[in-house]
Parts: C-alpha cells; sequence; structure tokens
C-alpha cells in the first residue's frame, strides 16, 4: 500500500490552530496492535446501512463496517479500497475496475463482483438518489466480464465518474443478503454485513454502539485496534466535558461547538486538524428563495451579500472555524475559480442597490428560517436577520425543528433559510445539483430548492460534466461561476472547517479526504 | 367550711386578653369559679361566651396566641398556669382529661380506638402491654360499647357519633382522673344518643366520684345533670349557685332571658281550626339513595324516604321531627324539586309538580320558598343584602326598581334596618343573617315555606325570637309552614302537627297534645323520653 | 382585618411584590432604556460584566448587550406567563365550573377529558405541542396554556362542588334563578380566592416551562427571552458564564417573587389560616 | 338489627376491592385509550408530513418516492383509517414500526425504557423521602432558624429551572470537583457484573437524580411542612395533648402518618411529571431514556415511536396511580368503606 502524506491546509492558522503536520512522519514507527477507540455518533444515527442513509453519523459509524470502491486522498488523488486497480479508456466511456483478492463479508461469505454488480445495477439505483442521478443519465451497462474484474459502460463521458465511488456514493452491499427483498424493511438492516475492518457487536440505543475488531479482514495484520465505541451523547456541552474527561478520544468537526473547539484544542496532548474533509468541503450558504418577492430581484440578493460581514460570521459565530467562500466551489476542490463577483461588506453600496432597483425594504416582511442544527446557526440566522433588518427589512425568524426545516425547504415553502453542501470532489456531484434548472424539485431539501433558472448556466454545468479533459472542464466551471456569483444564485457565506480533535496516542487517525469515515484500519495507539 | 380540703379545681379571677382587632379586648374577664370533688359544675352559656376557653386553659390546651394575663387556677392545691408543658403532661390524662363536642375529629382516624385507648396508659407507664390490653377492654365494656374484643380494633370511622364518643369518655377513664372536662360533648348527637351519653356520665360520675365539668349551651341538659351550676355571658360570670335554684329562680336578668327563651310546649296551645284549604298532599312519596356496588359487591340502598304520605292546608304548620338520618331533610329538598324523586305524588294545589322538567318547574318555584338551616352559608358572602333579596323577583320577571323596592320592605317587615339592604352578610349576626333568609323567601310571595332546622344553629335567646317572627309572619300571610327539626321542643311549641319520621317513614302524626301526651308508636316513646330536661318546665320558673 | 393589611403581614410577599414590581417596570421600559433593539450587536463582542462600563452585564457572541437582552425577556416571560395562565384559567374555570355543578354524567366526561390531558407530563406535552406547530410566541403560550389548566380545572370542579350543596346555592335554585347564573353570579365569585392564588403559581409555572422550552431549542426566535438567552450561553457556559448567569438567575428571582405573592395571596385569602405564621 | 358496629370482616369489602379494582382497570384502560386517541389526533392533524420529512433526510426523494413512503407507512389512508388501524394494532401488542430507526417501536422504547424508569423512580424516592424528612423537621421545628433555612432552600430550588441545576451540577461537581461522572448511564466498555455493575450504575445515578428531584423536592418539602401544620391543628391532636402525650410522639404516632398521606397522594398523581422532566435531564446527562427518544423521534416526525412513547407513558402513569391507590386502601382505612 501506498502511504499518504497528510497535506496540512493553512486554513487552521485562521484561528490559531497547530495543524499536525509532518511531526508524526517519524513518530509513526511501527504500529502496535490492540487497545479500543472511543468516539461519539452525534446525532444517534437512525440506522447503519450506508446504502440507506448519506447521513453524516451513519458514514461515520458505517464506514467502519461498509466499503466502497475507491477513496481518495487529502489532494483528492484517487486512491484504491475495495478496487485495487482501475482503468480509464480514451475516449472516457468505458470503466474497469480490478477488485481485491481474498475479501469476505462479516458473514463469511466471498465478496465478488457479482456483489459489485448488484450494488450499482440493483441496489444503489433504486436506494441512492445521487447514484440513481448517475446511473441513469450517464450508465448503459454494468457488468462482471471476469471474476474479480467490473465494467461499467457508459452512455456518454462524464467527467467526475471517477468521483462517484466514495463510501457515501457507492457502498457495496452484499447481495447474498438484498437480492430480491424489500431493502429498507430486509431484517439484516439491523445486523449490518460488510468487509470493512470492523463488525457490530452491540447498539444499545441512547447509549453506544460497540464495533469490535473483523478478524478476516482482508489487509493481513489489520486493523490494528480491537474495539470501537460510538458513544451517543445528545448534548454538545457534554461531549465536550466527554472529551475532557478522557472518556471518548476523538471528536469529529460538529461534535462540539466551536467555541469548545478552541478551548479543548489547548488542552495538554490533545492535537487537531482540519484535513480529512477535502473530499467533503462543505460550504455554507444562504438560500434565498427567488420565486419571491422581493428576493425574486437580483440586485435585491446581491445587497443582501453586501450587508453580510463574512469575516464577522467566520469569526464570531463560527469561532474561526472557516473562511469566507466566494464562489460555489469551494476552495479546497477541483475547478474552483477565483474570477468571480465579489461582495464586501458595505451597507451603503447595498442600500445603493435597493434604491437601483426601486425595492421599497420597508414593505417587505422577510421570513428567515434558520436551520436547525445547533446553536451556531441560530446565531448565524439572528446575525442575518439583524444585518437584513438594517437594510429596512422586516425580518421574521422562524423557529423550526429538523423535520419542519426539511419539509418546508422540500415544498419551497420559505423565504431565506441556510443550508450547506458537500463537494463530493467534483462540481457535477456536489455543486451542480444545486443550480441546474432540471432540479428544481420538491421533495429534497439539497435541490435547487431556491428555483433558480438561468439556460446559459444549466449549458455551462453539463459541458462541464461531460468534458473529457480538466481544461475543458475548468473552462466550463469558470464561467458558470462568475455567472452564478454574478446573479447570486445562492448566497454563499463561507467554507465550513472542521475541526478533528483527537489524543495524541491515536495515531493515523486521518489518512484520506474522507476523513473520519475513511476504514479505520490503519489507526492504532501509541502506549 | 374548708374550701381547701373539699375543693377539686378552684378558677381564681382568671382573665385572658384576645388579640387586637377583635370585638372585646377579653375572652374571658376576671372569672372566679371552682369545681368540687364529686359533683357535676355545668358551665352554660351562648357562642361566645368563653365558656370553652375556660376549660381549655385548665388544660394548657390554648392556642398559642392567647395567653392568660392574670388570676390562677388552682388544681388540688397547685398553680396549673405556672406549671412547665412537661409536667401540665404528666397532670392531663392522668389526673385531669378532657371530652369534645366532635367525637369524630377528635379520635385520630389512622389509629384503632383500642390503641388510643391505651396510649393514655402508655404515655403515663401505666402496666405493660397485656395489663393495658385488659384495661382497655375493661373500659371499653364499661362504657357500654359492644364486643370490646373486636371493636378496640375497629378505626374511628367504623363507629357511630354515640360510640365513638364513648371511646373519647373510655380514653379519659383509662386512669380514673379525678376531673372530668366535657366540652359540650353531646351537642353534635343526636337526642336518643344525648341522653344515653348523659347517662353515661352521670353513671360514671357517681361510681367514680370524679369532679365533672360539664361545657353546655343547653339548660335542658344542665337541669337534667347539674349539681351546680356556672352562668357566662361574654366572657364574664353572671351567675352561679346551686342548679335548683338557678333553673327555677334565676337572678341575673341574662339567665333569666336564657332560660324564658328555652323552647316548650306551650300548654294548651294547640291550635285544632288552622288553616283553610288543602294547600299541598304527598302521596307515597319515595326516595333511595345508593352508593357503591359494582359487579362483585352489593350497592348500599338507603330508603331515605319511604311511602310518605301527608298534606297540609294554608295558614297550617306542619312539624317534621326525626333523629340525624330519618330521612326529613331528604324529604323537604323532595318538596322543592332540589332532588329527584323515585316515586309518588307531590300535589301543589292540585297539580303533580314531580313529573315537571326543572324547566317546567322553575315558574312555580316561586310559591314555594324555603328557610335553611345554616344562617352562615345560606347567604352568598359576595353579595351585598339587597342584591341576595332581589335576585329571586328579577329571576322571576319582576322589574328591578320594584324589587328593590319590595326588599326594602322586606327588611322592615322581618326587623332589619334598610341600611341593611347595601351591606354584606358578614356584617350581621346569625340570627339577622336568619332574618335576611326569611327575608329572602318572602320576596317571592311564596305560599308554601319548608324551613329545613332554620333555627337549629343559633343561639337559644335567638331562636325564640326567630320562631316568633315566623309565628307571627304566618298569621300575616296565611302562610303553609312545613317544619323540619330534630327538636321536639321546638316542634311542640310552633306547630299544629307533629310527624314523626324514622328511618324515611312517617311513624306517627297528630297534634302535639297526642305526640306528647298520648304516643302511640315506640319510637315516638323513646324520642320523648329522650328530651333533655324534661322533668323542668322552665315557664314555671321565676322569671 | 382587610386583605391588604393581612398581605402585608407577609414580609416575604411584599419583598415579592417589591421585585416582581421592579422587574415589570424594566419590561416597561425596556424600549425607554434600550431603544436598540436587543438583538443588535452594539458593543464588542464577549465582553465580561464591567468589562466596558456601557454594558455591566457584559456583551454576548454578537455583541449583544445582556441587560437589554434581559429588559427585553422580562417583557416576553411576564406576557408568556400572563396570557398562558388567563387562558388556562378560562379553559380550566369553564370544565371544572361545568362538571361540578352538573356532576353526573357530564362529571364524568369531562374529568376524564382532564385525565387524558393530566397522564401525560405536562412538559412532555408543551414540547410536543410547541414542535409540531413551530415555536411563535403564540404556540408557546397556548401550549402552556393547554398543559396548565387540568389542575384548575380540578380545582374549579372540587370548589362548585362543595359550593353547589351550600345553602346560598340552593336557595339561588329555589328561587328560580337559571344553572347558568346561577354558575356566574353565586358560585364563581366565592371561588376566586383559591383561583387567583392557584394563577398566580401557575404564572411562575410557565416562566420556568417557557424558559425549558426555549432551553430546548424551542422558543420564539424573534423575542429575546431568559430561557433563549439561557439556551443560546449554555454551550459556553464555561467559557462565558455570565451569559447564562444572569438570566438564570432572573428567572430564579422573578419565579421566587411571583411564588412568595402566591404564598402571600393564598395566607391573605384564607383568613383561617392566620396566626399559624410567627 | 343493625350490627353494633360497621365490623371490617362483617361486610362486603374484600368484594368492595375487587369492584374497585375492576372499576379501576376499566377506568385505567378508558384514559389511556383517550391519550392515544388524543395524541393521535393531534400529531395526524399537525402540519408536517413525516413522508416529506424521511425523504429529505434520505438527502433526496421526488413525488414517486414520497407515495412509495406513504404507502409503506399507511399514510396515504384515511385518518379514522389509520386511527383504527393502529388501536387494533395496539390492542395485540404491536406499537408499529419506527419510521426513522426501521425498527419495531416496542423493541425500540423497551430498550430505553428502563433507563428511565430508573432515572424517574429514584429521582421520585430521593426527592419524596427527603422532601418529607425536610418538610417534617420544618414543621417541628417551626419558626426556628432550621425552618427558615429549609424553607428558603426549598423555596430557591421550587423557583430554579430545571436545566439550570443539572448545568450547574455537572460544572461544580463533574467539572471542578471531579466527584461525579457528568453523564451515561455506566462505564461503556467497562462490562462490570453484578454488584460492580450495581454500584457503577448508582454512582452514575447521583447527578441525574439529585438534578432531576431537587424540584420535587422543594415541592414535597413545602407540601410536608404546609400538611404537618394543617394535621396539627386538627382535633385529634388536641385529643392527644389532652391525654398528656408530649409533643415528640404526637408529631410521631399522631400527626405524621395523617399528614405525609396526602403528600403521598399528590405524589404519586405528580410522577408522571418527572417524566417530562426527564427529556430535559436525559439531554443533559446522556441518559439512554425514553425522554430523550421522545425528543428525538418528535424532531424527526417519527410519528409512531412518539404515539408508542406516550402510549408507554400513559400507561406507566396510570399503572402507578393505580397502585398508589391500592397503597392508599391499605394504608388509610377510611377509603376501603367509601368505596
Amino acid at each position: 500500500m501506498k502511504k499518504i502524506s497528510r497535506l496540512a491546509l493553512g486554513l487552521a492558522g485562521l484561528v490559531g490552530l497547530a495543524a499536525i503536520t509532518g511531526v508524526q512522519a517519524e513518530e509513526a514507527k511501527t504500529p502496535v496492535a490492540g487497545g479500543t477507540l472511543n468516539m461519539i455518533a452525534q446525532p444517534e444515527p437512525p440506522i447503519l446501512m450506508v446504502g440507506l442513509n448519506t447521513q453524516g453519523p451513519t458514514l461515520y459509524v458505517g464506514g467502519q463496517i461498509y466499503q466502497s470502491l475507491l477513496t481518495y486522498g487529502t489532494g483528492l488523488e484517487v486512491l484504491p479500497s475495495l478496487a485495487k486497480a482501475w482503468d480509464v479508456s480514451e475516449d472516457g466511456l468505458t470503466y474497469t475496475f480490478t477488485l481485491q483478492d481474498n475479501v469476505k463479508w462479516h458473514d463469511g461469505q466471498p465478496f465478488t463482483a457479482e456483489d459489485v454488480v448488484f450494488t450499482a445495477d440493483k441496489f444503489l439505483r433504486e436506494a441512492h438518489p445521487r447514484w440513481r442521478y448517475i446511473a441513469n443519465t450517464y450508465v448503459e451497462s454494468i457488468a462482471s466480464p471476469a471474476p474479480g474484474k467490473v465494467v461499467f459502460q457508459l452512455k456518454k463521458p462524464f467527467s467526475a465518474f471517477l468521483y462517484a465511488f466514495e463510501l457515501s456514493s457507492f457502498p457495496v452491499v452484499p447481495k447474498h443478503i438484498y437480492e430480491g427483498t424489500d431493502y429498507r424493511t430486509n431484517p439484516a438492516n439491523q445486523t449490518p454485513i460488510g468487509t470493512g475492518p470492523f463488525k457490530l457487536e452491540e447498539w444499545k440505543r441512547g447509549s453506544y454502539i460497540h464495533l469490535v475488531k473483523n478478524e478476516d479482514y482482508w489487509k493481513p495484520g489489520q486493523p490494528y485496534l480491537d474495539e470501537l465505541y460510538f458513544r451517543i451523547i445528545p448534548d454538545a456541552a457534554s461531549r465536550a466535558v466527554a472529551f475532557e474527561k478522557g472518556a471518548v478520544d476523538v471528536l469529529r468537526g460538529g461534535d462540539v461547538e466551536g467555541f469548545a473547539v478552541r478551548r479543548l484544542a489547548k488542552l495538554d496532548g490533545v492535537e487537531t486538524t482540519t484535513a480529512g474533509w477535502e473530499m467533503y468541503s462543505p460550504v455554507v450558504f444562504l438560500q434565498m428563495n427567488t420565486r419571491k418577492a422581493p428576493l425574486d430581484e437580483k440586485r435585491v440578493r446581491q445587497a443582501v451579500m453586501h450587508a453580510l460581514d463574512r469575516e464577522f460570521i467566520v469569526k464570531n459565530v463560527f469561532f474561526g472555524l472557516g473562511k469566507p467562500a466566494t464562489s460555489p466551489v469551494a476552495s479546497t476542490t477541483r475547478f474552483h475559480s477565483q474570477d468571480v463577483a465579489a461582495y464586501p461588506f458595505d451597507m451603503a453600496k447595498a442600500k445603493a442597490l435597493l434604491d437601483e432597483a426601486g425595492v421599497k425594504p420597508a414593505e417587505h416582511t422577510v421570513r428567515l428560517m434558520p436551520i436547525p442544527y445547533g446553536s451556531q446557526w441560530d446565531r448565524l440566522a439572528e446575525y442575518v436577520k439583524q444585518q437584513v433588518e438594517q437594510l429596512g427589512f422586516k425580518v421574521s425568524i422562524q423557529g423550526v425543528d429538523p423535520g419542519g426545516w426539511s419539509q418546508a425547504l422540500s415544498e419551497w415553502d420559505f423565504d431565506m433559510t441556510f443550508n450547506f453542501t458537500y463537494q463530493y470532489g467534483d462540481p457535477a456531484l456536489g455543486v451542480a445539483r444545486h443550480y441546474l434548472s432540471a432540479n428544481i424539485i420538491k421533495g429534497t431539501p439539497f435541490g435547487n430548492n431556491q428555483g433558480y433558472s438561468n439556460p446559459k448556466v444549466d449549458e455551462l454545468l453539463l459541458a462541464g460534466a461531460s468534458a473529457v479533459s480538466a481544461e475543458d472542464a475548468a473552462k466550463a466551471y469558470a464561467e458558470a461561476q462568475k455567472i452564478l456569483t454574478e446573479e447570486v444564485a445562492l448566497g454563499w457565506l463561507y467554507e465550513m472547517h472542521n475541526v478533528t480533535i483527537s489524543r495524541e496516542k491515536v495515531r493515523n487517525l486521518v489518512t484520506t479526504g474522507i476523513g473520519l469515515n475513511e476504514a479505520m484500519d490503519e489507526v492504532w495507539l501509541a502506549q | 367550711m374548708d374550701k381547701e380540703t373539699t375543693s377539686l379545681l378552684r378558677v381564681e379571677s382568671l382573665s385572658i386578653p384576645l388579640p387586637a382587632g377583635l370585638d372585646r379586648t377579653y375572652a374571658v374577664e376576671n372569672i372566679s369559679y371552682e369545681l368540687n370533688a364529686g359533683e357535676i359544675l355545668c358551665v352554660v352559656g351562648e357562642s361566645g361566651s368563653g365558656k370553652s376557653m375556660t376549660a381549655n386553659a385548665i388544660m394548657g390546651l390554648l392556642p398559642s396566641y392567647l395567653k392568660p394575663s392574670g388570676g390562677r387556677i388552682v388544681f388540688r392545691g397547685r398553680d396549673l398556669l405556672a406549671m412547665s408543658e412537661p409536667e401540665l403532661e404528666r397532670e392531663r390524662g392522668r389526673s385531669v382529661a378532657m371530652i369534645f363536642q366532635e367525637p369524630l375529629s377528635a379520635l385520630n382516624p389512622l389509629m384503632k380506638v383500642g390503641e388510643q385507648v391505651a396510649e393514655v396508659m402508655l404515655v403515663h407507664g401505666e402496666g405493660d402491654a397485656a395489663a393495658r390490653e385488659r384495661r382497655v377492654l375493661e373500659l371499653l365494656d364499661f362504657v357500654g360499647l359492644p364486643d370490646p374484643a373486636s371493636l378496640r380494633h375497629a378505626y374511628p370511622f367504623r363507629l357511630s357519633g354515640g360510640q365513638r364518643q364513648r371511646v373519647m369518655i373510655a380514653m379519659a377513664l383509662a386512669l380514673e382522673p379525678a376531673m372530668l372536662i366535657a366540652d359540650e360533648p353531646t351537642t353534635a348527637l343526636d337526642v336518643t344518643t344525648q341522653a344515653q351519653i348523659l347517662e353515661l356520665i352521670r353513671r360514671i360520675q357517681a361510681a367514680k366520684g370524679m369532679g365533672v365539668m360539664f361545657i353546655t349551651h343547653d339548660f335542658g341538659v344542665v337541669a337534667d345533670i347539674a349539681d351546680r351550676v356556672v352562668v357566662m355571658e361574654r366572657g364574664l360570670v353572671v351567675e352561679q349557685g346551686m342548679a335548683a335554684d338557678v333553673l327555677n329562680r334565676p337572678q341575673h336578668p341574662y339567665t333569666r332571658r336564657l332560660i324564658a327563651a328555652v323552647p316548650h310546649r306551650e300548654d294548651g296551645a294547640d291550635r285544632t281550626d288552622a288553616g283553610g284549604e288543602t294547600l299541598l298532599e304527598v302521596k307515597q312519596l319515595s326516595k333511595t339513595y345508593r352508593s357503591g356496588g359494582g359487579l362483585f359487591s352489593k350497592a348500599r340502598v338507603v330508603k331515605a324516604v319511604d311511602d310518605v304520605s301527608f298534606s297540609l292546608r294554608r295558614g297550617e304548620t306542619l312539624g317534621v321531627v326525626g333523629e340525624s338520618g330519618s330521612g326529613k331533610s331528604t324529604l323537604g329538598r323532595c318538596l322543592l324539586k332540589l332532588t329527584d324523586v323515585d316515586g309518588g305524588e307531590i300535589r301543589f294545589r292540585g297539580r303533580d309538580i314531580v313529573p315537571l322538567s326543572p324547566g317546567a318547574f322553575r315558574p312555580m318555584r316561586r310559591h314555594v320558598q324555603m328557610i335553611f338551616q345554616d344562617p352562615f352559608s345560606s347567604l352568598n358572602p359576595r353579595q351585598t343584602i339587597g342584591r341576595i333579596l332581589t335576585d329571586g323577583p328579577v329571576a322571576n320577571g319582576v322589574p328591578l326598581a320594584e324589587a328593590q323596592a319590595r326588599a326594602r320592605e322586606l327588611l322592615g317587615l322581618v326587623g332589619l334596618e334598610p341600611s341593611a339592604f347595601d351591606r354584606y352578610p358578614h356584617e350581621f349576626s346569625g340570627g339577622q343573617r336568619q332574618r335576611v333568609g326569611i327575608a329572602r323567601a318572602l320576596a317571592l310571595d311564596p305560599e308554601l315555606l319548608v324551613a329545613d332546622e332554620s333555627v337549629s344553629a343559633l343561639d337559644v335567646s335567638v331562636q325564640a325570637q326567630v320562631l316568633e317572627l315566623l309565628q307571627d309572619l304566618q298569621r300575616k300571610l296565611d302562610l303553609a309552614i312545613i317544619f323540619i327539626t330534630h327538636d321536639l321542643r321546638v316542634a311542640a311549641q310552633i306547630c299544629d302537627r307533629v310527624a314523626v319520621m324514622h328511618r324515611g317513614a312517617i311513624v306517627e302524626c297528630g297534634p302535639p297534645a297526642q305526640i306528647f301526651d298520648a304516643p302511640r308508636h315506640a319510637y315516638t316513646r323513646q324520642l320523648i323520653a329522650a328530651i333533655p330536661g324534661l322533668a323542668w318546665n322552665p315557664r314555671q320558673a321565676v322569671v | 382585618m382587610t386583605f391588604f393589611r393581612r398581605y402585608a403581614q407577609h414580609y416575604g410577599a411584599l419583598v415579592g411584590l417589591a421585585i416582581l414590581g421592579m422587574v415589570l417596570l424594566l419590561a416597561l421600559l425596556a424600549p425607554l432604556i434600550y431603544p436598540v433593539s436587543p438583538w443588535q450587536g452594539v458593543g464588542e463582542p464577549l465582553l465580561g460584566p464591567f468589562e466596558d462600563p456601557a454594558f455591566p452585564l457584559g456583551t454576548d457572541m454578537l455583541g449583544r448587550d445582556i441587560a437589554a437582552g434581559l429588559a427585553y425577556g422580562a417583557r416576553v416571560s411576564l406576557l408568556i406567563g400572563v396570557v398562558s395562565t388567563a387562558v388556562a384559567v378560562v379553559i380550566g374555570v369553564s370544565i371544572g365550573a361545568l362538571a361540578g355543578f352538573y356532576g353526573g354524567r357530564i362529571d364524568d366526561l369531562l374529568m376524564r377529558f382532564t385525565e387524558f390531558f393530566q397522564t401525560i407530563p405536562a412538559f412532555a406535552m408543551a414540547i410536543v405541542l410547541v414542535a409540531i406547530f413551530n415555536p411563535t410566541i403564540t404556540s408557546i403560550t397556548l401550549a402552556i396554556a393547554i398543559v396548565s389548566w387540568p389542575p384548575v380545572a380540578r380545582l374549579v370542579r372540587g370548589e362548585f362542588m362543595s359550593l353547589r350543596s351550600r345553602e346560598f346555592v340552593q336557595a339561588a335554585v329555589v328561587v328560580g334563578q337559571s344553572g347558568p347564573r346561577i354558575m356566574l353570579t353565586q358560585i364563581l365569585p366565592n371561588t376566586l380566592s383559591p383561583i387567583i392564588v392557584t394563577a398566580s403559581l401557575m404564572v411562575a409555572t410557565a416562566i420556568l416551562t417557557e424558559s425549558s422550552l426555549s432551553f430546548l431549542g424551542l422558543g420564539d426566535r424573534n423575542m429575546m427571552s431568559w430561557g433563549f438567552m439561557i439556551g443560546a450561553a449554555r454551550t459556553m457556559l464555561r467559557e462565558a458564564w455570565w451569559m447564562s448567569v444572569f438570566p438564570g438567575v432572573a428567572i430564579l428571582v422573578t419565579v421566587l417573587a411571583i411564588n412568595l405573592i402566591g404564598e402571600g395571596l393564598n395566607d391573605a385569602m384564607n383568613p383561617h389560616l392566620r396566626g399559624r405564621k410567627g | 338489627m343493625r350490627p353494633p358496629f360497621r365490623s371490617a370482616t362483617a361486610g362486603n369489602e374484600p368484594l368492595k376491592t375487587l369492584d374497585f379494582l375492576f372499576q379501576r382497570l376499566i377506568k385505567a384502560a378508558f384514559v389511556v385509550l383517550g391519550v392515544v386517541i388524543l395524541n393521535f389526533l393531534l400529531i395526524h392533524l399537525a402540519p408536517g408530513d413525516p413522508a416529506a420529512v424521511m425523504a429529505g433526510e434520505a438527502g433526496a426523494g421526488d413525488e414517486k418516492f414520497i407515495a412509495q413512503l406513504r404507502a409503506q407507512f399507511g399514510l396515504d389512508q384515511p385518518l379514522w383509517w389509520q386511527l383504527v388501524t393502529y388501536l387494533g394494532n395496539v390492542l395485540t401488542g404491536d406499537l408499529g414500526f419506527s419510521y426513522r430507526n426501521n425498527v419495531p417501536v416496542a423493541e425500540l422504547i423497551m430498550e430505553r425504557l428502563p433507563a428511565t424508569l430508573l432515572l424517574t423512580a429514584s429521582a421520585f424516592l430521593f426527592s419524596l423521602l427527603l422532601g418529607v424528612v425536610l418538610g417534617v423537621l420544618a414543621a417541628y421545628k417551626r419558626g426556628t432558624l432550621a425552618d427558615s433555612l429549609i424553607m428558603t432552600g426549598a423555596l430557591i430550588f421550587y423557583a430554579t429551572p430545571l436545566f439550570w441545576v443539572a448545568l450547574m451540577a455537572v460544572l461544580v461537581f463533574s467539572i471542578h470537583l471531579d466527584w461525579l461522572p457528568p453523564f451515561d448511564m455506566e462505564s461503556i466498555g467497562a462490562d462490570y457484573t453484578g454488584w460492580a455493575r450495581f454500584a457503577d450504575i448508582a454512582y452514575h445515578l447521583i447527578l441525574p437524580t439529585v438534578t432531576l428531584g431537587l424540584f420535587f423536592t422543594a415541592l414535597y418539602t413545602r407540601l410536608t411542612r404546609a400538611s404537618m401544620l394543617e394535621v396539627m391543628s386538627l382535633d385529634f391532636v388536641k385529643t392527644a395533648r389532652a391525654k398528656g402525650v408530649p409533643k415528640a410522639r404526637i408529631i410521631r404516632r399522631h400527626v405524621l402518618r395523617n399528614a405525609v398521606l396526602p403528600v403521598f397522594t399528590f405524589a404519586s398523581i405528580q410522577a408522571g411529571q418527572l417524566v417530562g422532566g426527564a427529556v430535559l435531564t436525559e439531554t443533559v446527562f446522556a441518559w439512554p431514556g425514553i425522554g430523550r427518544l421522545m425528543f428525538d423521534a418528535l424532531l424527526q416526525r417519527d410519528y409512531p415511536v412518539l404515539l408508542g412513547v406516550f402510549l408507554v407513558t400513559a400507561a406507566v402513569v396510570v399503572t402507578v396511580n393505580l397502585v398508589a391507590d391500592l397503597l392508599y386502601r391499605i394504608v388509610d382505612p377510611r377509603i376501603e368503606a367509601a368505596g
């Protein structure tokens, strides 16, 4: 196996976090087997079957049980997982994967190419919305011409296709368990069977999820750890205490609130890193419903952008854990462009834009629906309300719970709300979905819910996705970014920096661009 | 005569001040009397006379806000007021015992009666457990309780009022105290039970030679048991002396007034020709109460009114007499349709009102009115007297101004000042309130009045005035009155006819002379025999 | 002795009245003392108490004045407390009065209905109502009212049952007054004292409930309330204690004051208890 | 003839108890049914479509997917039919399937119920015992410094928000003093058994119990004191004094039982309210109980779980009240005869 060197992102410097860099290279000599790693699953996942649920905690825990064909480095380089090698034809239409040998499912059955074909052609096509879109749009056929080989034949080139085999997009599921069953109600969902380094031992709901070492794991001598505990601690302050008291060894980004991160990072024997989120690179945005007056007016949206001090947001609302976003494509991923419309904090300009548009803000009451993911998001809403009210609008915050938020957004019943998007390594996978007019559909909170529609943008995004060469893709995406920012399709606020906090004794914790979702087969505990 | 040897208890110039802000400064003021061994001393007075206060002072049971300011209470040569609490505790129960008015609330509801009796001995370190148990059986038997062996394991709520009072007496007797204080011990009891308890007290007093201080408001009771009498009025002792003297030759005007007011059958006062046409006819009326019961156990069925028939003419007064639980009040409620009726007819002016719906009966209500028992709860404390008197007429369609004018008129009729119109009930005394209650009933110009124990809660002097008022009004207004009472003496004094009720049925009905002089039913005889002070005729006292 | 003199004898009740008076004054004068919205950041974020004399109680993470928050929060807490109690009292009195006055089947029916509400833990029910109907000041007030009325209904029912058999009520029946009229003019005025005492304690409970809801994130996001301030500050409890301590103390003191007033009212309205207190 | 007195054995009291039990069971079942129907209607009439929420959580979903979810959970049926089906299932012990967790609701609840029962029961006992002891002490020492201190403390805790106490308790006892664990029900991964496990759980139980119980302790202290003072003013206490019974014995033998009974009754009625408080306590202390389960289910619009929790809570509350009533009949002899 090729060792992956950590990529330290200088972003951490913004908050004075000590990113762990090459320091470990000298210490990380010989891994020691044994030990228990304590983590937190927050919120408690509803299910561990990654194919049916792709929420953060499901991936975090399920990533130790299920694996995908490929994984990605912190620089988004494509790396092997269940596929040890891959080959792309010149025309970009045929993708051939060679699978690892001697892989077994947790129930002892051998892992074969048939499992992959079943996963791609049947299971995920039915159960996984993002894969369904890719499969139905681009894939002609999926087949296994020989044992250990899987071939995807595409209808047309898709530049992002190699990025579609990450854990959350393409977890491989066992055919012998799911074929011919109702996937959602299959009892095996409660006793997940994967190929990963750890197996589910016990799930005490409301309390903890206990995983134990998979003795038959396909990487010889691995994993090093004996047991993993994912604790359920519903209160953020309690989670911070849990880490301090040594009850847990690892905090994932979002486990504790920004303010606590600062404090915990300063403790002795604690390491922090912002690495391990490159694949996702979440970007937070203000979603303004372009169907509703006055937000249907481009200049109003521009005015709002000028009224928001994004430096202030990063510094005071999120305690420095991020950096202002300037474009729909995160600066950490491919095809990010700097040549975009910029919106510096400028109240005078904002008011001027309103005057220019002839909008009388006092006549409008704007509903602002905060995303119910914790107190920092509430603060964000309060800040935005405060700023937008200074423009003269009346802003009313609608408190909602996750169910209510998800529904209101899915039904387009909102004026303004917040959301964030995962990039999934390529704009075609994580970014384009928010802007394509074809994606103006009800029923999901992660589509083009604001109703933004521009044929030119549609064209550019599709061109980028189908480009065979990276240069062509970059060009199309750069132009799309320019238009999107100028029209304020979404109000990009900032790029989230998720900080992983861990004890020093935990080695090799973050090794890839999917961070803690990566199978922890290389993690070991120093004595 | 050497007082120190014969007197058991001497109260000397005792004064107990009341907290500031009340209508008088002393609960009792400078009172003196004594109790000799082996006699029954009755302390008699109306409510608020301070008669119970001295008893509590003797026992050291005054509430914390009342402290004697002067005087002594000398018991067997020692001043009780000067004793410390532990010293008093040793005396209480051992040498002085006390029984109270309400036998139910005076017993601990969660402790078996035997245990409560034994406790007296226990806390005074008397005997061992077995000896105490024997003594309890003995005592329960002595006070005339049935089946002591199982009764001592019963809780107080299972006992009747009389039985509870017997338990209290047994408790008081446990250590054979030299003195027994009985604070209105029979007031809450029925007349027949009262007679038994009085008999018991007399018997034990004689047997044990105790000094008994008996507090009562009833001169009939005094006549029955007292050796000597102390009369109290508003915290002062106004007269004391031998029972025969005080009863028959009262000296103080207050005592005279009280004795004059004691109800008694006026000889030869029966009005046989009373009334005219028949106003009310009740036929085979019955009312049954059911309680409890279910799938597994039988319901308790009580026939409160059982096949009752009678009739009443205009201008006539019918007395309904009975003990508690006899159904006399239920009968009254039935007549006013305050409760459902199970069977029979109530013909008012020839029309049966039983089948009428509440709505259909409401217009007729004005013809049948009621005077209630408790002058304190029968007037809405949040309404002025004027409002109370006009509510009825207004509800019956009389214009407000007219109703108000009539109300002022009525106030004069019942002997109240016109200024009462704008005042609230709490500003009036019990007797005055009862007058308001009468005025309220009259405001609707009724033809029939039902008076349910309407004078029972009043002090005897007030009682006499109200009875006089009622009789006076009846004559003026040609009213028919149904007078419900437990007190045969009152019924005898004012009724044209008396019906005796027992367990829901009228066992006997007739003019007072017949009922008193030739009772036919055994129960009637029992009832008459139990009248306190039967042998004493207050009308013959030198008043 | 008059009601007021009896009340004034209760030392704690006077203190309670004084405190509540101050809180009320603060609530009323909030817009005068702090003309800027309490949501507006006005200073450096996270100033400690007395770090800047302009913000004696410090500022929060967005630079909002804690003192201004307290003043405006008093309005919300008192408003929700009083209005929800008023609604609960109206519901409770109606149901309790009907059940207690008419008895029988109506009583059975209404009391079973009341039991449905009493069996579900009040706070759990409030959470569900607020969450399902989205947290706004109206839904919070109504939710608190809906979970608070059953004790009132039971109290009023008991009072009505006992008063119904009182002679002055019988007298009203006898003189021909109609049922509803008797309930309104004869019985209800006589149940007011226990209702007022209960209501005063319910205001206190309602304030606590509102703060607990806010703590769980179920407060009205447009209303600055004490519970909201604690909820927002609690994750920073250890870093910025003043953000949660001051609103916490505000709740404690206000609820305490109202409880004291309730006790004083109880003693003053039930004169038979007189002499018990030292 | 009337029996000399109403003897305990002569009447049909045992049958009365049976009747009582029977009537109370029917009533209890009726109340639980009512609670279920009430909540069912409330939840289903409220805005918020569980299918849309589920679809949203699944990451995406088109109309077809939502329709499929609706059909799968029977949400496409008319409301009354859903109610009838639900009630029918409940009667057979089937509480439905969690929308979100894909497990039977009964399983989910049974897994979490013991923790809540443990927490609420210990908080109940703690608050009742301490409250009664303090209340009795305050009444006994009325007017002294001890009385003032106890009652001031009670007044303060009666006015302090529960969550606030919880936060402060963690801050002081777990973080600064490091005496008690701030969360969890037991040491996870320690695999204690027998007494060691019992001790471990008890150790973890202390903070949540005290926090949850403090408000109720304050309440019961106040109630007990008031009740004691009231009973002390009753006639039979005067009788006891007239018998020469010393004060301490009067309190112990006469006042205590009479005074504490109503407090116990009130407490048993209030027992259900502890579950409401448990939502807060379980949140702060990461206690794996149904309070938290309810809150999570609510936020995720997982209606079968929400309904199930209410059903179970109502059943538990009703059972507690029933048991309390039965005990009361044993402790207070008057009740039995009153029927």
